[in-house]
């Protein structure tokens, strides 16, 4: 009869099973096709042991976490991993009592109640289960002490949280206390406990111990376990399993679309609202503070996104770039913009109307085709130098867009406007391939981001400047003499985090001065907080946050400020007294 | 109605009060840095669109505000969104906001360009 | 210890140091550079009068010596501190410190560095000038005037509110003497080129001084200087070194393409530098707009936050030469209030 | 609005007009639009004020419409007024009374240009001998009539049968009065009370018992602008204008339009029609439109004439509306009998305007 505890912990686990198989299921199915192909192609391979690592490393001991935050990443291995093992050793000390492992899961999870004699590892196995115990209860400790001060962990902020997120947080807070008193209890009666249990247990019978007391503790253990698997599918817990079949599907090749599918409401579950991408971003300098991605994420589950927090965001990637679980924050984001956006996308007409230029004549096929973009053109000291660049080293080049040129569409993609940028991407497109140019140079990351992953140029090289002129200096087409001048590079996002360019301009500036480096730089590098990407945030905002930005990079007091942006030039260019340089400029200068 | 050969013109008057202010009141209420605005007209020298074809933000702008918006819809769909606006503006009116404000208003208000 | 101690011996500087002298103070004048006048030297004729510049430098040559002024030329401030009672000790480059009771702070300002909008092509194309950098070119004139590609200009455009009026700039407020100058240059120009076309691209005309509006209107009728209502946006080169401008014809509404020989900036005045100085060491008061904040603006705009520290000409804000003048004569009588009071 | 402060603006536009011993140069569009306001007219002079008055068979058009319409030279145009001015001079008079507004601006303006150019007035008495061997003199007073009625509103106050009151209600009628262009904006002194101003209608309107209605456009043109009316493809132009001075009017629901310039009672009563026709706009609650009235209609009614002998039945907009509420009797059967008590063929009916 007293058994019938295990009831609210067994109807809790059937009720979770079924939830997750239907929603887990539907998923799957929503995917496309080809995604299934590739699960099923991917299945028997290595990949699935990298998944397997992957999902070890991250959903277990919590690795990225852990090297952003310490604290933070062993409160969850703690629960992760602590309950993981209770779970494998609680099977492992049914299976050594019982000699199978067929045995109802209740019987492994409450060992203790059911098994008061001494066999063969009893006491290495109570021993050790109490120190698993112990494990967990450590992280239990401080995620009372974080939801009390979140400050002692280092974050400004945590989440919200709404109702179903509180009924299973209590319960996960309950869990473990509770199979703490319910398996003293026993051991009190029984003295089957380890050295936490049986100590615990000591004091139980001190205050005088009944097995109806130790009959309603693992009452409240079972209920606790049963509240919180019920929750768990309906709160921010959903988490701890979504991630795991998340690291499978990005194992098995599978991307973030343009639009929001199944696959980004798998990222958008696999979100443990951790608060590293709270930390990371920019925006607390201005004190915006409810625009992160953590909180775009809940709103997306919620169904209650604004469109003022949609768009105030600079898309830098910071947060991307320190997402534990590495999900695709940005294009997420885009998305749910694209889908913001939808009715009133432009089809842009004129481009069919505009009158063709009279094609060049040219003897041969240029070598490279210049596209310098919108914002080159209003820098021209950039403009100037990259084509000074190209006449010293002899490339013959076209200009694609000189007089008139069609933006390259990547300010419409951060829009949202995708459809919209498919007519600028197909103008352009054409254009690019009728020069029969190898390489496509330009000099605005912007532009660069869009041309490589939205164009499809086929066999044309799409290089930035920076990288181009490398290459003339490497292939001696181009001499730079190296100045005494200290500089610092900045990185801009879209050429850094964005494309991954972070060596070609180093290397550069290395051969025209003296490069320092900066405290935040590479992936961590600071945006400029003139970026495209925000839609709404206001200019006295974004001279906070460039101030922040020009604080770091200005640390050590260098002569030039180099980056390799026309934006980036633009944004910090106003109210500094530091020169401010693209790399075309340096180089350009570097020649004479 | 009987042709007579001539129709009564329409009053260019600008009537304050008849002034359709749904779209100019729904901007300013998502982007009030739009109200600093004083027609110097660098968006529209620099505008890539306005490079490319008749597009004058400005112009479109003043329009919005007399609530004049027969053609809004054909124009504004001509902007690229490129940015180079925003980075000339001596007011400092967060431009690509604006126009994106443009866009969903007139989605809003089921507000169709006359034929 | 002397009573005056004055920072900038450019017009403001000399004419605190005459009146305060009249009013029988003993000053000295702590000046950067290695001749008086600041600005002054730099500049051809003063509007609205076409007058000479070094006419008026003159009058101030020939009243320090007469005067026998103290002036430390050459001379850098590096800190001012207030004692404890209540006097100044001055700091500067050269190895003697300053005591005084009262410091009168007439550095003048800065000009906006063109460079800063890129846009507009200054240190890259080489038509560009600077208002600045025309006023040098006219007073150093010895014959026919040419462009910086040695060509007699036959287009000349001026530029209105560059570095002004400009969020991007960071100034938000108006230098308010551009547009007189750019009148005057414009005048200027038309009588040296008289078949050149001259254009003026402004946002707003602020003719608000006595004479200007006069000017303007002479401008347009005697020297037919057209004026377009629009913001320069982007300045191209071409390939004969002519310079294409973009800006539209708001009046207009239409876009509007320039070709012209020269163009020229009309850069807007900036806080100096050593207004930061002076924040850092004695907690001097700005305002937003980086220049001094006055204490009282209606009738206390030569006092400043501290007390016994006053200030003289376009620290606190862009001024004219005369309204330059006049506020200088009037420091020297909120320094001998001072003074008084603290005898 | 400071009445008062209107008032003493007009004070200083007072005018010199005749006591007696007209001569009547009548008005193309008056007689042939409201053909019985000029015989009105010269009846209230003649039989209610006993004033002489003459009405030359001989006078002709002065060619205002062709002059403002680009058709008759300036020199024309003076030979022909010239010509009016030597029929008076033959009658033994000097006191010219204009029935039309555009003339009364054309003389007006002639003895101005004569005035300042002396040898331009030779030259013309040249043309005229040469033309019909006629001299003449100067006229010593010009008046329009309106202001000649004007003068003496007090007089035919005095003898009014109604006044400009509605009879049910006790309150005063709304009346807007409208000034012909050519009356005061060309030779503001020439006008009672100047082109802001004219006093000339409110005169009248105000010592009959009405009560004016100051509304914004009440300067505005009437809309004919000869050359803007004349060229059918302009004409979109003038009704436009008509339009916005009735759409200005309408909230302050006027009982009646009175005008001093036969032009302009015309088109603002012709046009209420063919806007009603275009674009189904009516300008009173009952979509009848709102009846414009001579000034010697407004005066025949106030004098308890026959609205029938006053020629209202010719009108565009039905004045029985007016009619009744002023209290007027008349015989509703009459409206259409010729001078012989014959039926006339009846008019056609507007489709929007109600009669």
């Amino acid at each position: 009869m007293e058994t019938y505890f295990i009831l609210p912990f067994t109807l809790g686990m059937i009720f979770l099973f079924i939830v997750l198989f239907i929603k887990y299921g539907l998923w799957i199915t929503k995917l496309s096709h080809i995604d299934k192909l590739r699960i099923v192609q991917s299945f028997f391979t290595r990949r699935t042991w990298d998944a397997i690592k992957e999902s070890f490393m991250e959903g277990l001991v919590h690795r990225n976490m852990y090297k952003r935050n310490p604290l933070l990443g062993y409160m969850h291995m703690c629960f992760a991993m602590g309950w993981f093992l209770l779970i494998v050793f609680g099977h492992v000390e049914s299976y050594m009592y019982y000699g199978t492992l067929a045995k109802a899961p209740w019987y492994p999870i409450f060992f203790q109640y059911y098994v008061h004699d001494w066999f063969p590892g009893e006491r290495f196995m109570a021993n050790l289960m109490d120190f698993l115990l112990l494990y967990i209860l450590s992280g239990v400790l401080l995620a009372y002490f974080k939801r009390i001060n979140s400050k002692i962990f280092g974050i400004k902020k945590t989440t919200k949280l709404k109702p179903l997120d509180r009924v299973a947080l209590i319960s996960l807070w309950f869990i473990f206390p509770l199979r703490l008193l319910a398996e003293s209890a026993t051991a009190a009666l029984y003295g089957n406990g380890g050295f936490l249990t049986n100590t615990v247990g000591h004091f139980f019978t001190w205050i005088g111990v009944t097995p109806t007391m130790e009959s309603a503790l693992w009452w409240a253990y079972s209920l606790s376990l049963g509240f919180f698997f019920v929750g768990l599918p309906f709160s921010r817990y959903m988490h701890i399993l979504t991630e795991i079949l998340f690291i499978f599907l990005r194992h098995y090749g599978i991307k973030l679309k343009k639009q929001f599918n199944s696959y980004s409401r798998i990222q958008v579950y696999s979100c443990s609202r951790c608060g590293v991408c709270i930390d990371v971003c920019q925006m607390h300098v201005a004190n915006i503070s409810n625009n992160q991605s953590v909180y775009i994420l809940k709103n997306i589950r919620d169904q209650n996104l604004t469109d003022r927090k949609l768009y105030n965001c600079l898309l830098c990637g910071r947060c991307e770039q320190a997402c534990p679980v590495r999900i695709n924050l940005n294009d997420l984001r885009i998305s749910q913009r694209i889908r913001a956006t939808k009715e009133y996308n432009s089809d842009y007409a004129f481009l069919q109307t505009l009158p063709v230029e009279p094609p060049q004549v040219v003897d041969k096929t240029p070598e490279v085709i210049y596209f310098a973009g919108c914002m080159t053109h209003i820098t021209p000291g950039i403009k100037k130098s990259v084509l000074k660049v190209l006449d010293k080293a002899g490339v013959s080049y076209q200009f694609m867009d000189k007089e008139k040129g069609a933006c390259c569409g990547r300010p419409l993609m951060l829009a949202g406007q995708y459809e919209a940028a498919q007519k600028l991407i197909a103008y352009n497109r054409e254009k690019i391939l009728d020069s029969k140019a190898p390489i496509l140079l330009v000099s605005c990351p912007i532009c660069y981001k869009v041309f490589r992953d939205d164009y499809e140029l086929g066999q044309i090289t799409i290089k930035h400047h920076s990288e181009y002129f490398l290459e003339l200096a490497k292939q001696g087409k181009i001499s730079l003499n190296k100045s005494d001048k200290s500089i610092v590079y900045h990185d801009p996002c879209e050429l850094g985090r964005g494309c991954g360019v972070y060596e070609p301009p180093r290397d550069l500036l290395r051969m025209t001065g003296n490069l320092q480096t900066s405290q935040q730089e590479k992936v961590n590098s600071l945006c400029c907080s003139g970026s495209l990407g925000d839609m709404s945030l206001s200019m006295a905002d974004r001279n906070v946050i460039k101030g922040e930005t020009l604080k770091v990079l200005l640390k050590s007091n260098p002569d030039v400020l180099a980056t390799a942006c026309p934006l980036c030039k633009k944004t910090f260019v106003k109210g500094v007294d530091v020169q401010v340089k693209d790399i075309a400029e340096i180089v350009a200068e570097a020649m004479e | 109605m009987r042709n007579f050969g001539f129709t009564t013109t329409k009053s260019r008057t600008i009537e304050y009060e008849k002034i359709d202010k749904r779209l100019i009141g729904y901007i300013l209420e998502n982007e009030p840095s739009f109200n600093a605005c004083l027609s110097c007209g660098s968006c529209t020298a620099i505008c890539s669109a306005g490079n490319l074809t008749s597009f004058n933000i400005r112009k479109l702008s003043l329009q919005i505000r007399l609530g004049d918006l027969e053609k809004t819809h054909e124009e504004i769909d001509k902007c690229m969104l490129c940015g180079k606006c925003l980075l000339e503006c001596p007011r400092g009116i967060n431009t690509r906001n604006v126009i994106m404000l443009i866009k969903k208003g007139l989605t809003i208000f089921e507000i169709k360009d006359k034929a | 210890m002397i009573d005056v101690l004055i920072i900038g011996g450019g017009i403001a500087g000399i004419e605190t140091a005459c009146s305060l002298q009249d009013l029988g103070y003993e000053t000295i004048i702590v000046e950067k550079e290695k001749t008086i006048g600041g600005h002054l030297n730099d500049w051809d004729t003063l509007f609205p009068t076409h007058r000479s510049a070094s006419e008026v430098l003159a009058h101030y040559t020939d009243e320090t010596r007469r005067r026998a002024l103290t002036i430390y030329l050459n001379t850098n401030v590096i800190s001012v501190k207030k004692q404890d009672d209540g006097s100044f000790e001055v700091h500067t480059s050269r190895d003697v410190v300053f005591r005084s009771k009262t410091v009168v702070l007439a550095s003048g300002y800065r000009l906006f560095n063109a460079e800063k909008k890129e846009e507009y092509g200054y240190g890259i194309y080489d038509n560009v000038i600077t208002s600045a950098d025309l006023e040098k070119k006219l007073k150093q004139l010895n014959g026919e005037f040419k462009t910086p590609t040695d060509k007699v200009p036959e287009k000349i455009a001026f530029i209105h509110c560059v570095g002004s009026r400009d969020e991007k700039s960071g100034n938000h407020y108006c230098s308010k003497l551009c547009c007189v100058t750019a009148v005057k240059q414009a005048i200027h120009m038309k009588q040296l080129c008289p078949n050149a076309n001259v254009f003026c691209c402004y946002m707003d005309l602020r003719m608000y001084g006595p004479g200007f509006e006069e000017m303007y209107r002479e401008a347009q009728e005697k020297y037919h200087v057209q004026f377009i209502r629009g913001r320069l946006s982007e300045v191209g080169e071409n390939a004969n070194g002519t310079l294409q401008l973009k800006v539209e014809d708001t009046l207009a509404a239409r876009p509007c393409k320039i070709q012209v020989d020269l163009l020229v900036l009309m850069v807007g005045m900036e806080a100096d530098k050593s207004t930061e100085l002076f924040q850092q060491s004695c907690g001097l008061q700005c305002a937003p707009n980086r220049f001094v904040k006055p204490k009282d603006h209606h009738i206390g705009s030569n006092l400043t936050n501290i007390d016994g520290f006053f200030t003289a000409g376009a620290c606190i804000g862009p001024m004219s030469v005369f309204d330059t003048v006049n506020h200088a004569k009037a420091v020297a009588f909120s320094v001998r209030d001072y003074l008084n009071a603290t005898k | 609005m400071n009445i008062e402060g209107k008032k003493q603006i007009w004070n200083a536009y007072q005018k010199e007009i005749a006591d007696n011993d007209y001569f009547y140069a009548r008005s193309c569009i008056r007689q042939n639009f409201f053909p019985a306001s000029e015989v009105t007219f010269l009846r209230i002079l003649r039989e209610e004020l006993y004033k002489n008055i003459f009405d030359d068979p001989n006078h002709t058009t002065c060619t205002g419409i062709g002059y403002h319409s680009d058709i008759v030279p300036f020199d024309t145009i003076q030979t022909v007024v010239a010509r009016q001015f030597s029929l008076m001079t033959q009658a033994g008079l000097e006191h010219m009374a204009i029935s039309c507004v555009t003339s009364f601006g054309i003389y007006t303006e002639i003895l101005d240009l004569w005035q300042h150019f002396p040898e331009q007035l030779e030259k013309i008495r040249e043309y005229l001998y040469k033309a019909t061997k006629r001299e003449f003199n100067l006229p010593k007073n010009i008046a329009h009539t309106s202001d000649i009625i004007y003068k003496f509103r007090n007089e035919i106050a005095e003898k009014a049968k109604y006044k400009l009151i509605n009879k049910q209600t006790g309150e005063p009628l709304n009346v807007v009065e409208h000034i012909g262009c050519h009356y005061a904006k060309m030779f503001p002194t020439k006008g009672v009370g100047g082109a802001e101003f004219p006093q000339v209608l409110v005169g009248m309107i105000e010592s009959w018992g009405g009560n004016v209605v100051d509304y914004p456009e009440r300067r505005h043109c009437c809309g004919f602008g000869f050359r803007n009316y004349l060229v059918q493809a302009n004409r979109g132009y003038s009704i436009s204008n008509t339009k916005k001075k009735m759409e200005s009017m309408k909230p302050y629901k006027p009982d009646f339009i009175v005008a001093n310039c036969p032009g302009c009672a015309m088109f603002m009563d012709k046009w209420q029609y063919t806007l009603a026709e275009m674009e189904g706009l009516t300008y009173d609650e009952n979509g009848y439109g709102i009846p414009v009235l001579t000034y010697e209609e407004m005066a025949g009614l106030v004098l308890g004439y026959n609205p029938w002998d006053l020629g209202l039945q010719m009108h565009q907009v039905q004045c029985e509306s007016l009619l009744d509420k002023m209290g007027v009797e008349y015989d509703p059967k009459a409206k259409y009998l010729d001078k012989n008590g014959n039926q006339m063929p009846l008019p056609e009916k507007p489709s929007c305007l109600k009669v």
